[in-house]
């Protein structure tokens, strides 16, 4: 049997089949080193880790401060609340999903677990009880998407306004501030080094989330599902399972993010994290995971997380702050999209000629 | 000013500071301190105000620093002063001047802030828990503010008093949760028997938000005679919406609300009587506090007394609104109704 | 079929009217691909002309050119003497040049006389929503075909898909059709029907280019027949004049004498599947049948008789609401196909690159996908030398042409994809193998190794359930053949007594098989 | 008699209002009353016309999430330009309002449908990209009430029609223009049609030969002109307009469009179906905040399961209708 392109996969818009240049003899092996650097360096994560570089370049020339490491701790911590659940929100969009539900969760965890030490209960059992709402909430909104089959966009816009709600419900107009030393310390003071015990717990999830994502087989199943679920659910994946550990996990990070939100600040109150999803949804996608699921890597994530705390920080530090930081990232994230669609267009005008 | 009904609190505070008495410190210019101005939020009227009485102060007092007025937007107020806290303290500012809208979360980056030597001042909102912060200049004395909510209310609604519901801010914010608690309390006296405060509901100081709730309060409670906001986005939302209801007649609007932008309201009687204090005035006060404890010409503590240019004299006392915070006072509230409100309007 | 080989090679002149679409010098290159080489081709009015060739011959990239969808380097195209630009599919459609697809695309959402008349350039401004289901009620009875037209597109069959194309085509007065593979996935009925209306438009003067594998239909259908062979044009005949065996010479390049494996030796052992009753409400009932080790029991029967929701209901993705289902003497449930995996059972998809494979990964992570847990370490985590040797190993048995195991699915042919598939259910070790259309989209010389591999696979002892449309295929295949009718089932044909006409006459309920003499095809509609 | 799926799903709409009215009916005192009528019809009008445009946008297989910023800048700008001269003739500011939406719509639309950009990425950039200019533009400036001509003033309180105390505001008139043009535009225009189409199956649309990118991308441009629209709506009936105004609006504009069972992945829904979807959360909205038994800091809980409760019940009537 001869390897030849099969006619009716041939009529989906994908590039010509590679197994035909094969039959048309070996290209020049010089012209293919070549296109396989180009790839390298063409790829997302080369993108936008020179970007990167160039941002740290020029901070690093207008601000003497940036490059000291209290700003750098600092930098990271302003935010750390945000990476922590862009982490998740990273598997959530890889499987096709959204979960806009995320930084009303982080107000809700934050403020039960400030009722419930109003309430005399003892931190720790409160700091429990609040990963537990966490992972109900995320089952909550994973029942609704997995069981009845609604859209999760639809789903976890509705939570977005309800745990929001919930969050108001316990406390009101008030803010709670009665935490015990040990946890605004925490939450304030370097534990190990200069680092607080947020940027450890992010480091230690982001090792994981490499980890579970490229090497386990759970994130082999989160991408095949992202790529298509039929093909998922007919590989015998249970793909109902993987949605809910998803939103589940999705939830419980949440809480957690917020239980340290509530420790950095020491005080929470029923705003906290309002409007945090735009900001995470952002990160995710500018580091080129795609909306549509199946595909982008954490790296992509890791350095757009880079990116964004590296520009607010040196657009703070140059006294740039408020709508102009928002509006920057903006633009970015719709360059960063278009670059791509550029180059390919570029590359479909010039390459007949070249190729003739 | 000269037209305005002046509630000049003076006296009750000279009965407050009773603390050991300090000559009156004159400001010695031209000595260099970078300050940072930085208002609850970017977009709104009095916070430009406050940042041109600064601006006066800084050219007044001849600072060869800089002065920047950074703010975060609205729909990230916390992180974004917490943020900007945070980096001035990265950039060695020399102080901070706060109008906080964080509530106690502030405290972690003011106390963070303070450590590294910067100066520390709130002026419009505090710092709940007064950590973190040397002084709070107060626009008007707190709990004074629900005295005068509580008289306008008086004045407007007559002996027989009335219902009546607050229309606020956000659930969260620092001075307008002070004024209604103030407001509550100076209720329990005796000649605000008829005052019959029905509710209080949150406009998010986003006049879409507050205008509805302001439709909704009118058919929630029937017998509702007058909403207090004390909220400039509230108020003006909340009289636009008595007007379009054609119920002027029968509810009124007050609480704080810009000349400027009530006059009308104010002369076809929807808000017939409203207060509030001069956000310029604010801004510079507030600049020579904090330029004076920045270049060291005073501590900050209490008891002390220094000049504050075209204002006056001014002292540092305890706040007795909060347990350990300092404050600096700057009254009087205006209170405008038909008489004077035009005059103040332009 | 028994005409005398041809001599000539250039019988441009013969059949219908003046030339209406004239095709010079055409070149196309992909890369390093040269998919057309300097072909040249003649359409007159009123012909119906067959284009046939291996996949990979250029069929496809001719299309494409045609209908606008890619440009072609060199060449050109002429439109009733005129020459043409078809930078789009639009200008295509005003030059009148029109394909329908064996997998037609409509638009799932609008209902059916809506789909025939969207692509209207001239449509007036506003639809004027009577008369257009009046128009489309008339097309369609023009073709004698019976549709709602105010159904939504959504759960057509592909049958009824097509007819809406051909409405469409009528309706926008091309002048050129292109029939691309249209009867690959139609019942014989329909493929009879599919004829009549393409001689119906013939007559009407269309020039309809008709392309497909199935070499018995260019005989019954065509007037001339054009080969291609790796993107170069190889003969341009009248069908009387061109016998089976040159057409496959031209096609393939050599001889090749048989399609199908002959009868085997191989011993059928113990029974390891029973299914008593089986049924699921609306969709199928009454499903009886055992199964042994080393047999293969054909699937056959017409669109819409749920043989692949019969597949479905054993392999758990629509689990059966009654009936039983024994595997090894043992009653069991299967409510998912991970449960119908723990049994033995694995089900092979028709659609590949909608159900099958996960296209953007590569060989090795799709064939360890079902039973991934035996690729992972203690930890969870992928113990990626052992998926790649698994997935080497496939490679290399099932001879997928690919450099390494880690090569991208989406980057093979369609028969190796196949392969891949095969390799992917093959590594869950099944003991039952349920194969739904193992042969459909794949050339000839592909389709004869699956069939080599099938028959190796039930010699080492594995029970094949083998559902196909290709009745030839089923008959030579199978030791028994389960014929279904509308989600019943017709009876059960013994090897001995299978013919093309028994198996017919059951599939259709008539008495004697209908069209079953020139290798009826025989087809399934999607599952819903 | 057999309806049309989109029918069937806007008779469910109107049965889940109706059985809102009637819950909170027993409720709140006074609720069935031409004064409620009038203030929350002027109140769904608002939230309708920004759904009305999502829902093109939506039916295409895109989303704009900047219509809060659109509106917002409308708003502002056609404030200001009224403030600083009140004698622009009503049509002009109406017009202004709308071109203006419409260019920033286009913006979007280029983007979307020419640099084959995610619209949920673009989108997402531009609702803080319109913001970031808006803020920088206005150098914080509010926009007064007072400053407006008395024509746009007195807009909120005209009535079209009355009906003793019931009263068709000019607002509510308006958006019924609106729904009515665009449920007929898309109903009987081929323009219409084809937004469908593409949603439905955007390869197929390809294939046909459909000038998708044109078609998409105007879309996006009559998004934004009726987001500038709204913005207007918004001036008239707030009169004063800070940088933030229509905050928020972009997600209470998907959430009215999916309650309105406008499928989010597109090819099906219906105006009159977004229409139905706004008036529902705009009424439960309106309702929770009217209601004495429910506190202020319960309602957005209870906005939250309610509209999640409306979905739910939206999708299993209709799987249900679909099964036989």
């Amino acid at each position: 049997m001869n390897a030849r392109m099969d006619e009716r996969g041939s009529r989906s818009p994908n590039p010509p089949d590679p197994m035909e240049s094969s039959r048309a003899g070996p290209a020049p092996a010089a012209a293919r080193l070549a296109a396989a650097l180009g790839a390298r360096v063409r790829s997302w994560e080369g993108f936008l880790a020179v970007l990167l570089l160039c941002i740290i370049a020029m901070n690093a020339l207008t601000s003497p401060s940036f490059l000291t490491a209290e700003n750098q701790v600092n930098l990271f911590a302003l935010s750390i609340e945000k990476v922590i659940v862009a982490l998740i929100m990273t598997f959530v969009i890889l499987n096709a999903e959204i979960d806009l539900s995320v930084a009303s969760m982080m107000g809700l965890s934050a403020c039960a677990l400030g009722w419930l030490v109003q309430q005399g209960v003892p931190m720790p059992v409160a700091i429990l009880a609040c990963l537990f709402i966490g992972m109900l909430g995320g089952a909550f909104n994973g029942f609704w998407i997995t069981v009845v089959g609604l859209p999760s966009l639809v789903v976890t816009l509705a939570m977005l306004i309800g745990f929001r709600g919930l969050a108001r419900v316990l406390v009101e107009d008030r803010s709670i501030k009665e935490f015990p030393a040990w946890f605004e310390a925490l939450g304030q003071q370097p534990l190990v080094g200069p680092f607080p015990l947020s940027l450890i717990i992010f480091f230690a999830l982001l090792v994981l989330a490499v980890v579970v994502l490229r090497y386990s087989g759970f994130g082999r199943q989160v991408y095949v599902i992202g790529i298509n679920l039929e093909v998922a659910r007919y590989s015998g994946i249970n793909v109902a399972r993987v949605k809910m550990l998803l939103f589940t996990t999705s939830g419980f990070l949440s809480a957690l993010a917020g239980i340290l939100f509530a420790a950095r600040l020491g005080t929470v109150r029923g705003d906290m994290g309002l409007g945090f999803e735009l900001d995470i949804i952002t990160i995710v996608l500018l580091g080129g995971v795609s909306i549509f699921g199946g595909a982008g890597s954490v790296y992509g994530v890791i350095l757009s997380i880079l990116i964004v705390l590296y520009l607010r920080n040196g657009m703070s530090l140059s006294n740039i702050t408020g709508h102009l930081q928002t509006g920057v990232i903006g633009v970015l994230l719709i360059l960063s999209a278009m670059i791509p669609n550029v180059r390919s267009f570029l590359a479909h005008v010039v390459r007949p000629g070249r190729l003739r | 000013m000269k037209f305005n009904k002046l509630l000049t609190l003076s006296a009750v505070v000279a009965a407050l500071g009773a603390g050991p008495a300090h000559a009156e410190v004159m400001a010695e210019k031209g000595k260099k301190a970078n300050l940072v101005l930085v208002p609850k939020f970017i977009g709104i009227l009095v916070f430009d105000q406050a940042h041109d009485g600064a601006r006066e102060a800084h050219e007044e007092l001849g600072n060869p620093g800089t002065l920047e007025f950074i703010g975060p937007t609205p729909e990230n107020s916390v992180a974004g002063q917490i943020e900007i806290v945070t980096t001035a303290t990265t950039q060695g500012q020399d102080g901070v001047m706060l109008s906080n809208n964080s509530g106690d979360q502030i405290v972690p980056a003011a106390k963070a802030a303070r450590e590294k030597g910067l100066t520390l001042v709130t002026w419009d909102s505090q710092i709940p828990s007064a950590e973190g912060e040397q002084v709070f200049v107060a626009q008007v004395d707190f709990d004074q503010t629900g005295v005068v909510m509580a008289d306008m209310a008086l004045s407007i609604l007559g002996e027989e008093g009335g219902d009546f519901a607050i229309l606020s801010a956000t659930p969260d914010a620092a001075n307008q949760n002070s004024w209604n608690a103030a407001m509550q309390n100076a209720l329990q006296e005796e000649k605000y028997a008829g005052l019959n405060l029905v509710d209080i509901v949150y406009g998010d100081d986003q006049s879409e938000k507050s205008y509805n709730q302001a439709l909704a309060l009118i058919d929630k409670y029937p017998n509702m005679k007058l909403i207090m906001a004390p909220t400039t986005v509230g108020i003006v939302s909340a009289s636009k919406a008595l007007q379009d209801e054609d119920l002027c007649d029968q509810i009124k609007v007050s609480g704080l609300g810009l000349p400027a932008e009530m006059v009308s309201y104010t002369l076809n009687g929807c808000a017939p009587e409203f207060a509030l204090w001069s956000f310029v005035d604010l801004g510079y006060l507030t600049y020579y506090v904090t330029y004076l404890i920045a270049t060291g010409q005073i501590e900050g503590v209490e008891g002390e007394t220094f000049n504050a240019g075209r204002m006056g004299t001014y002292t540092i006392h305890k706040d007795p609104t909060r347990e350990n915070g300092l404050r600096v006072l700057m009254g009087p509230f205006s209170v405008y109704n038909k008489d004077n409100v035009e005059a103040d309007a332009s | 079929m028994n005409g005398v080989p041809a001599a000539s090679h250039t019988a441009e002149t013969v059949a219908g009217g003046a030339p209406v679409l004239e095709v010079r010098g055409l070149s196309k290159r992909f890369d390093m691909t040269q998919a057309l080489d300097d072909v040249s081709l003649t359409l007159h009015a009123g012909e119906i002309h067959a284009l046939v060739g291996e996949n990979g011959a250029g069929k496809s990239t001719l299309i494409k050119i045609l209908t606008g969808v890619v440009q072609s380097d060199a060449g050109e195209v002429r439109v009733e003497g005129a020459a043409v630009h078809l930078a789009n599919a639009q200008e295509a459609q005003a030059c009148g040049v029109a394909a329908i697809y064996q997998e037609p695309l409509v638009f799932p959402d609008l209902d059916v006389a809506e789909n025939i008349f969207i692509t209207h350039r001239e449509q007036d401004l506003l639809v004027n929503w009577p008369r257009m289901y009046a128009q489309a009620e008339d097309i369609l009875a023009s073709l004698g075909v019976r549709l709602d037209v105010r159904a939504s597109a959504r759960g057509l069959t592909l049958a009824a898909q097509q007819a809406v194309e051909i409405a469409k085509a009528i309706s926008l007065e091309v002048k050129v059709l292109i029939m691309d593979e249209p009867t690959a996935s139609l019942s014989d009925h329909e493929v009879r029907q599919l004829f009549r209306v393409a001689r119906q438009l013939r007559d009407r003067g269309v020039a309809v280019l008709f392309i497909t594998h199935r070499l018995e239909e260019v005989f019954e259908i065509a007037d001339r027949i054009t080969v291609l062979r790796d993107g170069e044009h190889i003969s341009t005949r009248p069908a009387a004049d061109v016998t089976r065996d040159l057409l496959i010479r031209d096609m393939v390049g050599r001889e090749v004498d048989q399609f199908y494996g002959v009868g085997t030796t191989r011993t059928i052992g113990r029974q390891v599947c029973r299914v008593q009753g089986l049924g699921r409400e609306g969709v199928f009932s009454g499903i009886d049948f055992d199964l042994h080790e080393g047999e293969v029991l054909g699937f056959a029967g017409l669109v819409g008789s749920r043989r692949t929701d019969v597949a479905l209901a054993l392999f758990g993705i629509q689990p059966a609401d009654r009936g039983r289902i024994e595997i090894d003497g043992r009653a069991v449930r299967i409510t998912s196909p991970r449960a119908a995996q723990q049994l033995g059972i694995a089900y092979m998809t028709e659609d590949r690159r909608k159900l099958g494979l996960a296209m953007p990964l590569s060989i090795a992570a799709n064939v360890t996908l079902p039973v991934l847990h035996r690729y992972l370490t203690r930890l969870g985590l992928i113990h990626r030398p052992r998926e790649e040797a698994a997935a080497e190993g496939f490679r290399q048995r099932l001879d997928i042409k690919a450099p390494s195991a880690l090569h991208l699915v989406e980057k093979l042919s369609g028969g190796n994809q196949q392969k891949v598939m095969f390799g992917k259910w093959l590594n869950t070790r099944p003991r039952i193998f349920l194969l739904d259309e193992p042969t459909r989209g794949i050339d000839v010389g592909a389709k004869a190794e699956v069939h080599t591999m099938v028959r190796e696979l039930a010699e080492e002892g594995m029970a094949i359930l083998c559902i196909s449309s290709d009745l030839p295929e089923v008959l030579a295949m199978s030791d028994r053949i389960l014929v279904m009718r509308e989600g019943r089932q017709m009876g059960i044909l013994e090897r001995s007594e299978a013919s093309q006409e028994a198996v017919m006459s059951l599939a259709t309920g008539e008495d004697e098989g209908g069209g079953a003499t020139t290798g009826a095809r025989i087809a399934e509609g999607t599952a819903p | 008699m057999r309806l049309r799926a989109e029918t069937r799903r806007e008779g469910v709409l109107l049965l889940l209002i109706v059985l809102v009215l009637f819950g909170f009916s027993l409720v709140i005192e006074n609720y069935l009353s031409a004064r409620l009528f009038n203030r929350v019809s002027a109140s769904v009008a608002i939230l309708a016309i920004l759904a009305i445009g999502q829902t093109l946008v939506v039916l295409t297989r895109n989303i704009d999430l900047s219509v809060g910023s659109i509106v917002g800048f409308t708003a502002y700008f056609v404030g200001q330009q009224l403030s600083l001269d009140n004698d622009i003739h009503p049509l002009v500011a109406v017009l202004m309002a709308v071109g203006l939406g419409a260019a920033l719509g286009a913006f979007n639309g280029v983007l979307v449908a020419f640099c084959r950009v995610p619209a949920i990425i673009v989108t997402l950039g531009t609702l803080a990209l319109f913001r970031t200019i808006l803020v920088e533009y206005s150098d914080a400036q509010t926009i007064l009430t007072v400053n407006l001509p008395q024509w746009l003033i007195d807009l909120p309180r005209l009535n079209v029609v009355s009906y003793e105390r019931l009263h068709l505001r000019v607002v509510v008139a308006v958006m019924l223009g609106v729904a009515v043009l665009f449920q007929l535009l898309l109903r009987y225009s081929s323009f219409g049609r084809r937004l469908y189409a593409i949603g439905s199956s955007p390869e197929a649309a390809r294939n046909a030969g459909f000038p998708t990118r044109r078609l998409v991308f105007t879309a996006f441009v009559l998004c934004g002109a009726l987001a500038g629209l709204t913005g207007f709506l918004f001036l008239a009936r707030f009169g004063n307009i800070t940088v933030i105004a229509g905050i928020g609006q972009e997600l209470k504009s998907v959430a009215a469009v999916v309650v309105g069972g406008i499928n989010i992945f597109g090819g099906s829904g219906s105006v009159l179906g977004a229409v139905l979807g706004a008036s529902l959360i705009d009424l439960l909205e309106n309702s929770l905040i009217r209601s004495l038994q429910i506190s202020e800091f319960l309602r957005d809980a209870l906005l939250g399961m309610l509209i999640l409760a409306a979905v739910a019940v939206d999708s299993v009537l209709m799987r249900r209708r679909r099964d036989r």
